[in-house]
């Protein structure tokens, strides 16, 4: 019987830093992840908000980090259920095989919203209508475009709308819009930017900074409205339809190129899991037993949970949230 | 009960009025694809904006203004509302209250109900259909162009070749609506309120074409169906 | 990859016995239409489609322009659901898109506030004595001829297809905004990405312009047709959507709602006299079709029985093109074969 | 030539793709701080001219920023340039110096 203190499910931010913290304690850790490899969704971004660090970098810092003998990493491995006998967790993959741990925490994370489902904006359908993580390989470089003359970024796609039935806001695609405007500007300096918002959430460290350099430095405009409908020109571009909120009437945009910041939306794993044990929220994420005072914790005991399984977060915010988990699972097991 | 209570409870007493507005967060996403936005000075997020911050002052002065009068009434701010509101549907509501408390007189859209409560008002009591070709008067409607005129004029004799039974008492189109079915609509009209809302907007234009020391008739009529001060989309 | 959204949603279409309901705007200006549409429920598709001498309006044009009260409206409704009721039909087709619209409105309203269907029970019962059930399939007739698409290729004599060049034909598909926009679950397809014209458009051979303002109403804005002072609005919101599509060259438009198909006819008729612009490169105008004559026309039925000479925007240039036969000389003949005095020649629009 | 009784109405639409940026551009030449307005309405709410008549120094700015010159300089002359504006801007604009460009700019051809 394969026996560990603590099994991790999900190889991202979240899990790498926690498998890290536990591994420091000396637990022994089993990782897995259902894809080939460890990093989850940092690997769809190329530099990060607000000081463009790189992804790859952190990336290697975290995966140097549990290169040691108490953690094993199974990746390829896609967990379909979860138990509890006798006060110890296993958890069965897709091929039958199940592993043994005295706790588990959950680390499933995100999915990024499928924009397809925005039919009005026309992603699948007008090529020139791309996501946030899309742009992240223009930026890097791995897929190259024609000089746009013009680009336009519309926020909140899958975010704060009754009609996909997420009335959450994801918080990161905000400061993430003015991240890749301005990479985007250093990339295209002639290319005129516009961005339409509904509220600027700059809620972090230098967060209001950047988006302020974004106009002072970089001249992008920013129109508060949100934009109803795109459509396809006959040259190929497409036509957005919006209201300039603050000055009260329709506005209409001829883009090359228009950007939309897709949300955080639960991943299928995270819903599958919660589901099945119960302890998910009415939007998927996975409920903690309090979010002040045990926010690590779920209604189930020996079973943890961390980042953004829980709710959007930024990555500094997920490592330091997984740390925490792996202190109060450290802590569990002292009791035992 | 006082005037400011009074609007504020015929908001809420219609259903409608829940249905079509909650915590409209002023996205705009209704006024960027409304057909009235772009050649009126219409702005239905900020009617929603006036509405749901409750200043009845504010929202009496929308009652008596033209604006509410300026919605096509197409839906399609409802198709993308992220609340799933419906400002059209308000639109509605605060056109109902605005003719039950005599506002619509204020404004010069407003009077127009007059001409719309004559015509397809009338029509729907008397031939059974808001619209028939008899109605659509070629010098009412100069826009229906020459062949409208040659239609109206053999009608008789061109409209069985499509197949209507135009005048005649049996089932197709253009038939006439018989007796007993156009009592029972009128019957519908007298218990279910529709007698009253004519009454309403005939009593009030009454009250209004006498400032213009006119009588609610053809000339009142007229007036309210050509005037326009061309002012709607500055 | 390409508009694979366009069929996305398929809404439940009852498959026979209907109880049709004509259309204020569609009876007045298109008879031909709903002519044609029973021929082909009974004679193309031998179904059984009842049309009752004693229908009248849904009040919905009224409803809508502000003179009506909800509750007059769902009385008038509830009389011609008592109609179908009395003659044992379930399956409800409203020939007009926004009584569909208003219809589905209702129903659904009575669906979540039971005590308003009690309401309009007793309100119906005090007026008439009536009595009635709830339609178990509302569907509009375009609905209809969408789910017989390929049954009634099977009778067509032509195809949306260039005589000539082999080509098939460029169209634009107008969606009445009461269609899909309140319930994107009521219409094939949905509100973004109807299918329900373009269904029929591609299988009867033609090809659909997706160009900018696709979505836009037509402009009718009811109050803003109805009362001449704010008829610009109307003219106003044709004119942009026509010039949207003008530089696609479509061959054609065709709309499935009655009051869509005559406002872009009308308009253009207006804007060539106005302000001397037409959309089409010719001085002709787009010719704007019902469903109802574009499917007529492929199954071979007389242009001039559809109606289509009571069309401001001249369609023989759409005949040649696909290769319809027809007669000149009987287009302004009347039923009893009389030649009319033709209509009056605009001054700026070719006819 | 008929009288219908009506006509086309004009578009109210700011449409970006007119491209009329020009004065725009210069202005934000004179006055740079002007890129970093956030459209907060600090200005507005606190304008002395707005006490008295219907100016609003916000959407000025945002017409300008638009394009959209047209109806600008009778509005502009409302402006008394008291100053109250640049003490409560949380982005420091030099709203004071962004109205006399503005009318600079508007009189050039």
């Amino acid at each position: 019987m394969n026996t560990f203190d603590s099994i991790i499910i999900g190889a991202g931010p979240a899990g790498l830093k926690a498998a890290d913290t536990l591994a420091n304690f000396n637990r022994k850790v089993l990782l897995i992840d259902t894809d080939a490899k460890i990093g989850g969704k940092l690997n769809l971004w190329d530099r990060l908000f607000p000081d463009f660090s790189s992804s790859q970098e952190l990336l290697n810092q975290l995966s140097k980090n549990i290169n040691n003998e108490n953690v094993t990493l199974k990746l390829n491995t896609n967990i379909i259920s979860i138990k509890n006998n006798d006060n110890h967790w296993m958890a069965t993959d897709s091929n039958g095989n199940t592993f043994y741990a005295t706790t588990m925490i959950i680390a499933t994370g995100f999915d990024v919203f499928d924009a397809h489902r925005k039919e009005e904006y026309g992603y699948g359908i007008y090529k020139n209508v791309i996501t946030s993580v899309d742009l992240e390989k223009i930026l890097s470089g791995e897929v190259s475009i024609e000089t746009p003359s013009k680009v336009a970024f519309i926020q909140c796609v899958g975010s704060r709308d009754e009609k996909v039935g997420n009335n959450f806001c994801s918080k990161n695609c905000c400061i993430c819009a003015v991240k890749q405007t301005i990479e985007l500007k250093e990339k295209f300096p002639l290319t005129d930017i516009y961005c339409f918002y509904m509220d600027l959430r700059m809620f972090g460290q230098s967060y209001e900074e950047l988006y302020r350099r974004s106009q002072q430095d970089y001249g992008v405009n920013f129109v508060r409205g949100r934009v109803s409908e795109i459509s396809p020109t006959m040259d190929n571009k497409v036509v957005l339809k919006a209201e300039d909120t603050l000055l009260s009437r329709p506005l209409k945009l001829t883009a090359d190129l228009v950007v939309l910041m897709v949300g955080m939306e639960a991943s299928k794993g995270t819903k599958i899991l919660g589901n099945q044990l119960n302890i998910n929220n009415t939007d998927g994420f996975v409920k903690s037993t309090d979010r002040y005072l045990s926010d690590s914790e779920t209604t189930l005991k020996g079973l943890f949970v961390t980042g953004t399984s829980k709710r959007q977060m930024s990555i500094p915010e997920t490592m330091n949230d997984a740390v925490n988990a792996a202190v109060i699972v450290n802590n569990f097991l002292n009791t035992l | 009960m006082d005037k400011k209570n009074l609007i504020l409870k015929k908001l809420d007493e219609d259903v409608r009025f829940h249905e079509a507005l909650s915590a409209c967060m002023n996205c705009g996403i209704c006024t960027a694809i409304c057909p009235a936005a772009e050649f009126y000075k219409y702005d239905p997020r900020a009617i929603c904006n006036i509405v749901q911050m409750g200043n009845v002052d504010e929202i009496e002065d929308l009652l008596k203004s033209d604006t509410i009068w300026y919605c096509g009434q197409c839906m399609s701010c409802k198709t993308r509302c992220p609340r799933g509101n419906t400002p059209g549907m308000l639109i509605t509501v605060l056109r109902k209250v605005s003719q039950e408390l005599g506002y619509f007189t204020e404004s010069e859209k407003g009077r127009q109900q007059f001409a719309i409560e004559q015509i397809v008002g009338k029509n729907i009591v008397n031939f059974g259909y808001c619209v028939h070709p008899d109605i659509v008067e070629p010098f009412m409607h100069p826009e229906q162009g020459p062949v409208w005129k040659w239609f109206r004029k053999n009608i008789e004799s061109v409209a069985p070749r499509f197949g209507a039974v135009y005048h005649q008492e049996k089932a197709g189109a253009l038939r006439k609506v018989d007796d007993n079915s156009i009592d029972e609509i009128r019957r519908i009209f007298e218990v279910s309120g529709g007698n009253e809302l004519f009454d309403t907007i005939e009593k009030f234009s009454e009250q209004k074409a006498s400032e213009y020391h006119q009588n609610a008739d053809h000339d009142y009529l007229m007036k309210v169906y050509t005037d326009n001060s061309g002012e709607h989309s500055k | 990859m390409h508009k694979r959204y366009w069929n996305n949603y398929q809404k439940e279409i009852a498959e026979d016995h209907y109880f049709y309901a004509r259309s204020c705007i569609r009876q007045t200006f298109f008879s031909g239409s709903e002519t044609a549409f029973l021929k082909m429920m009974t004679d193309e598709l031998g179904k059984d489609i009842f049309d009752d001498s004693r229908q009248h309006t849904c009040t919905g044009i009224g409803y809508h322009s502000d003179i009506i009260p909800l509750e007059t409206i769902s009385t008038v409704i509830a009389r011609l659901f008592s109609l179908m009721t009395e003659m044992g039909y379930e399956n409800f087709v409203p020939s007009c898109i926004t009584s569909f619209g208003i219809l589905t409105e209702i129903t659904e309203l009575w669906h979540h506030r039971p005590d308003l269907l009690e309401k309009t029970r007793e309100l119906l019962y005090k007026a008439t004595k009536r009595e009635f059930n709830v339609p178990k399939n509302i569907a509009h007739p375009c609905d209809i001829i969408y789910k017989f698409r390929e049954d009634l290729k099977k009778n067509m004599k032509y195809q949306l297809v260039n005589k000539d060049t082999g080509e098939p034909l460029k169209i634009v598909e107008h969606i009445g905004c009461h269609y899909a926009k309140a319930f994107p679950d009521r219409g094939v397809g949905g509100a973004e990405f109807p299918h329900v014209l373009v269904g029929m458009i591609e299988s009867w051979g033609g090809s659909v312009i997706d160009y900018p303002e696709r979505r836009h109403c037509c402009g009718f804005g009811f109050r803003n047709y109805l009362v001449q002072a704010n008829r610009g609005y109307s003219l106003s919101n044709s004119n942009k959507k026509l010039e949207s599509m003008a530089p696609y060259e479509p061959d054609f438009i065709v709309a499935n709602c009655p009051g869509c198909t005559m406002f872009l006819d009308r308009w253009q008729y207006t804007v060539a006299e106005m302000e001397g612009i037409t959309y089409d490169k010719h001085g002709h105008g787009i010719p704007v079709l019902t469903y109802e004559e574009m499917a007529g026309l492929l199954l071979g039925y007389n242009p001039w029985e559809l109606g289509l000479q009571i069309h401001q925007i001249q369609c023989e240039p759409l005949l040649d093109k696909i290769g319809i036969a027809y007669s000149p000389e009987d287009k302004y003949k009347d039923a009893y074969g009389k030649q009319l005095f033709p209509p009056q020649k605009p001054n700026n629009l070719i006819v | 030539m008929i009288s219908f009784g009506f006509s086309l109405n004009t578009s109210r639409t700011i449409d970006i793709d007119a491209d009329n940026f020009d004065k725009c551009h210069s202005l934000i030449n004179h006055v740079p701080s002007y890129k970093r307005c956030i459209g907060c309405g600090g200005c507005a709410a606190t304008c002395s001219a707005q006490q008295h008549s219907q100016f609003n120094i916000l959407k000025c700015n945002l017409l300008f920023r638009r394009g959209e010159y047209d109806t600008l300089s009778n509005e502009l002359d409302k402006c008394m340039l008291c100053g109250k504006c640049l003490l409560v801007c949380p982005r420091n604009v030099n709203t004071r110096a962004m109205i006399i460009s503005m009318r600079n700019l508007l009189k050039t051809k």
